[in-house]
């Protein structure tokens, strides 16, 4: 049986996450938690001349939170800091590509959260 | 008369603002009670409630019961959605700029309380001013007497005039004193004063106090935008509002909410708990602390369709169509004395009156025993009792399904006491 | 398998003390939301209501709907009668001495919190000691920690042991060090842990420190006897026992709410306002300020009868049964670890778990869309997630309507979330 | 009409108090409030060798404490303290002989309060 919302890609990014890990000299290093579930993302950014040179992501959590990071951060790698501003909860629910329950938004948007209070300090409405 | 619409336009009144006038028959039909042949005159006591709000709860009882938030499955979703959607209806209901300005409480004095101990206790300091007002309910005084008392702060009280209207210059005075907080009534359950709140809080604001304002009246009858008004804090209960019992909303502007600590503690509101300390979320959820009154917030925004599908324009309308009817009525009743403003626009359907030589115990007793419903005694106003030098008063209040016919009951009973007490 | 009935023979449990077994297909009967189909195994979060609740809180708002105490007329009489008369029932419930040591409150953490506020703000001073358990729900948690912060006093925490039992050397080496009060729960939200509270609180109080218990799983499970006990304090609320949300209780000993100052102020708990000082009322009404939750009050009442119609032996008998066709079936499943005790009298009707290589969320999420509803997360006690090391349970609740075919349904959710996973 | 509560002898001695006023040099005064509705009765007794000698009583409110006030009284005169202790609220009751109803029991009940906690330091419960 198929699973509408555990896709293959998705567990494989669960199973097998990319950048994945620390990076010691990081400009910008953020961590958050989900008050709900105490799941926690972090996320350390090298960036150069405004763009992001490297990036890693650690924490703990469910799948869709894990992969969710996972894919953020390919995305982010070599893309201006600039640009990764405008990325969007939309962008991020498009990228996973799957069907997401209410009650699990908040773990597919942890990552972008983690980036954007991070990054720009933006703290998002807590909704 | 006096036929004036809310002097609080309200901001999503879908009512005819022209004032189209409530078919109050068929409303009547939505409230179950009335069949049972009351006369019901005390909704500043407690409304009551349709059955579109009852339902509503049931609903959430029979297809959707669990609690909200904690959990990650369909029916906890539902529940929270609805839950959460009602939020966002109480933000719209008072204009709110944000939902997280939204708190959900037990009700007015909860919200009233959490005020005092949150914000006062953090804020205060020793000889620091509260100004409060006499016409105030307890829940509006007691809370800061308790909180004077434990800061050694001042509290002064702005007296009424004879028509039972604020003292403007009493108040001017005490802002003179630079108070730190201001806290007074939209609307006073006893009286029925409409305070002016929009130029009371400006002016509370040029003297650099934060103003709260208790709405438990003034929600239901008036309704109330936070926002053109400018206020600090509002609190209001569903209960008075045709919702149910067991829950009420405190609006506090989101700066104020984002610096206070949190009132009660437990789950829902903190962020991460370790043994050695907590982090909390943010507003309102730092304010709701364990699970919430789930139900009843369903049913409160039932409530707030149902006033909002009338529309306060009209509601409005028949309140005061009813006030001038009975106070023009009472007026006529030798021995009958009405405290507060005469019908206009600074007078809500509430009318508090004495009649010489009777107790209002006894007059409202022997009211009940012809079926008509009123409150009387001091109405949890006893300052205000003190400072019109009465024991209590009898208190007859109106709202949206009251008719016509149920101040005439109310007249013959008035009748009757003073036959028997003749 | 044990069948054992409730550590704590009720008092007025009505149900055969033998155990005669629940008519569970009767009792879905009375739960109109097992038509949608649902899988419910989360009634340690809140628990289902069944019809007579929800018919007597419509009967109130249908036919007697008034505030109480305040107004005397027939409606508010009769209101007041249902409200004071659930008062009674909850003291026979929990077989309080008196109905005056029954305070409503909105639910277990406003309890718990009121306690913290007044009791604790009068009595406790820096360096005093408060022990609590890594067991807590954040209710019986943060509130103690606020507390400690506001007072600078201690606050020292009761380790558990590898089965999820209190560490009883620790205990009692805290209560050498002379607490105040010492706050712990009836039975653990997570772990199913039935915390031995008579021995407990023996032990507490020759050591000369207060008790308080956080009976929010203990009450609606196993029922308690406050007297037995000999508790200070116990705290619960009416979602999690088949009555309505948005009420619960607080137990406390009449000399101790005697000498406690009140919590929040308002109408209602007051005896004499004057604008120079407020004089209170006798407890429980100094506790109660504001309009209470009326039809929740009374609904609570309904919840009570219900389940003393029952008993509590044949409910725990029930419960148990599923625990323990529960746990055995889990403990088959590769990769299931189940925290807490195995079952047996210290064991409530609650299994958490996790399943190893899946997220608790992960693991709901699926369940869910077999229509199972479980708990996942830290259940409101991080610490104890720390303690365990893990980021979050699975946890699947029991309660009296709960069948075993639900847990069938949870058994092949789990081997399809592993199969998905594998 | 004739009214079940407000008897004839009812409103006389609302209107009528026996032994409405205060006694200078009392040896018991004792003053109650109903907070409900903020009524007050208040007690003033003079005894000799343990009866009660002389009793006057103060205060405002509705027909039925003001009238039970003025009944109690009456009966109070000459009667020993350790007599006058055993009156209980069945007795104010059968004394006032209306229906009373439960509302409106404190008020028929706050002079016996007043009696009880003056004189005996009885606290009621409040019920
Ligand atoms: C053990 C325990 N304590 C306290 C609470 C808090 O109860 P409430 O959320 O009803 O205030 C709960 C339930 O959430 C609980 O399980
Ligand atoms: C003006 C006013 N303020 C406050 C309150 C208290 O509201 P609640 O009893 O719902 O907390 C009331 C009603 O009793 C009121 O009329």
């Amino acid at each position: 049986m198929a699973d509408q919302m555990y896709r293959e890609y998705i567990l494989d990014h669960y199973k097998n996450p990319r950048n994945f890990g620390r990076l010691e000299d990081a400009d910008i290093s953020h961590e958050e938690n989900n008050p709900l579930c105490g799941d926690v993302v972090g996320m350390d950014i090298k960036t150069r001349d405004g763009v992001i040179d490297d990036v890693r992501f650690h924490g703990r959590g469910c799948a869709i939170s894990q992969a969710s990071a996972s894919l953020l951060t390919e995305r982010l790698k070599g893309m201006s800091l600039e640009d990764a501003r405008e990325i969007g909860k939309q962008d991020v629910l498009e990228e996973l590509g799957i069907e997401i329950s209410p009650a699990r938004l908040k773990c597919a948007l942890l990552a972008l959260k983690v980036l954007k209070v991070g990054a720009y300090g933006l703290s998002q409405e807590d909704e | 008369m006096s036929m004036s619409t809310s002097i609080y336009e309200h901001p999503t009144g879908s009512g005819d603002p022209a004032g189209a006038p409530l078919d109050v028959t068929a409303i009547r039909r939505d409230f179950p009670i009335f069949e049972t042949g009351v006369a019901y005159l005390d909704s500043a006591n407690t409304s009551q409630r349709p059955n579109q709000v009852v339902q509503k709860m049931e609903e959430y009882y029979r297809q959707y019961n669990a609690n909200v938030e904690r959990a990650a499955y369909k029916l906890s979703e539902q529940a929270t959605a609805e839950f959460e959607a009602v939020r966002e209806k109480v933000r719209v209901f008072i204009n709110a700029r944000s939902k997280n300005e939204i708190v959900y409480t037990s009700g007015t004095t909860a919200g009233l309380n959490l005020v005092a101990y949150s914000w006062g206790r953090t804020n205060l300091k020793a000889g620091d001013l509260i100004v409060c007002t006499v016409m105030e309910h307890h829940s509006n005084l007691v809370p800061w007497q308790l909180l004077a008392q434990e800061k050694q702060a001042r509290l002064e009280f702005v007296d009424i005039d004879e028509q039972g209207r604020l003292r403007r210059d009493q108040f001017d005075a005490l802002l003179r004193q630079e108070p730190r907080l201001v806290a007074f009534t939209h609307v006073s359950n006893t009286l029925g004063t409409v305070n002016p709140v929009k130029e009371l809080t400006a002016e509370a604001h040029a003297a650099g106090a934060l103003v709260v304002v208790d709405g438990a009246q003034g929600a239901p009858h008036l309704g109330f935008d936070v926002q053109a008004a400018d206020v600090d804090f509002y609190a209001f209960s569903s209960h008075k509002m045709c919702g149910p019992t067991g829950v009420g909303v405190l609006y506090g502007k989101r700066a104020l909410l984002d610096a206070m600590p949190p009132f009660l503690a437990g789950g829902e509101m903190i962020s991460a708990v370790r043994l050695e300390g907590t982090t909390f979320r943010e507003p309102p959820h730092k304010f709701e602390a364990g699970t919430q009154a789930i139900a009843e917030v369903i049913g409160l925004g039932a409530a707030i369709d149902y006033l909002q599908g009338l529309g306060y324009p009209a509601m409005r309308a028949h309140e005061d169509a009813l006030t001038d009817y009975a106070y023009e009525s009472l007026s006529e009743l030798d021995g009958v004395r009405i405290f507060g403003p005469p019908p206009g626009p600074d007078k809500a359907g509430v009318l508090s009156f004495d009649v010489a030589g009777i107790h209002p115990h006894d007059v409202s007793t022997i009211l009940d025993r012809t079926g008509v419903c009123v409150r009387s005694g001091h109405n949890c106003t006893q300052p205000l009792m003190h400072r019109l030098d009465v024991a209590g008063t009898v208190r007859a209040s109106f709202f949206l399904y009251t008719e016509r016919a149920e101040i005439d009951r109310l007249l013959a009973g008035l009748k009757e006491a003073q036959r028997i007490f003749a």
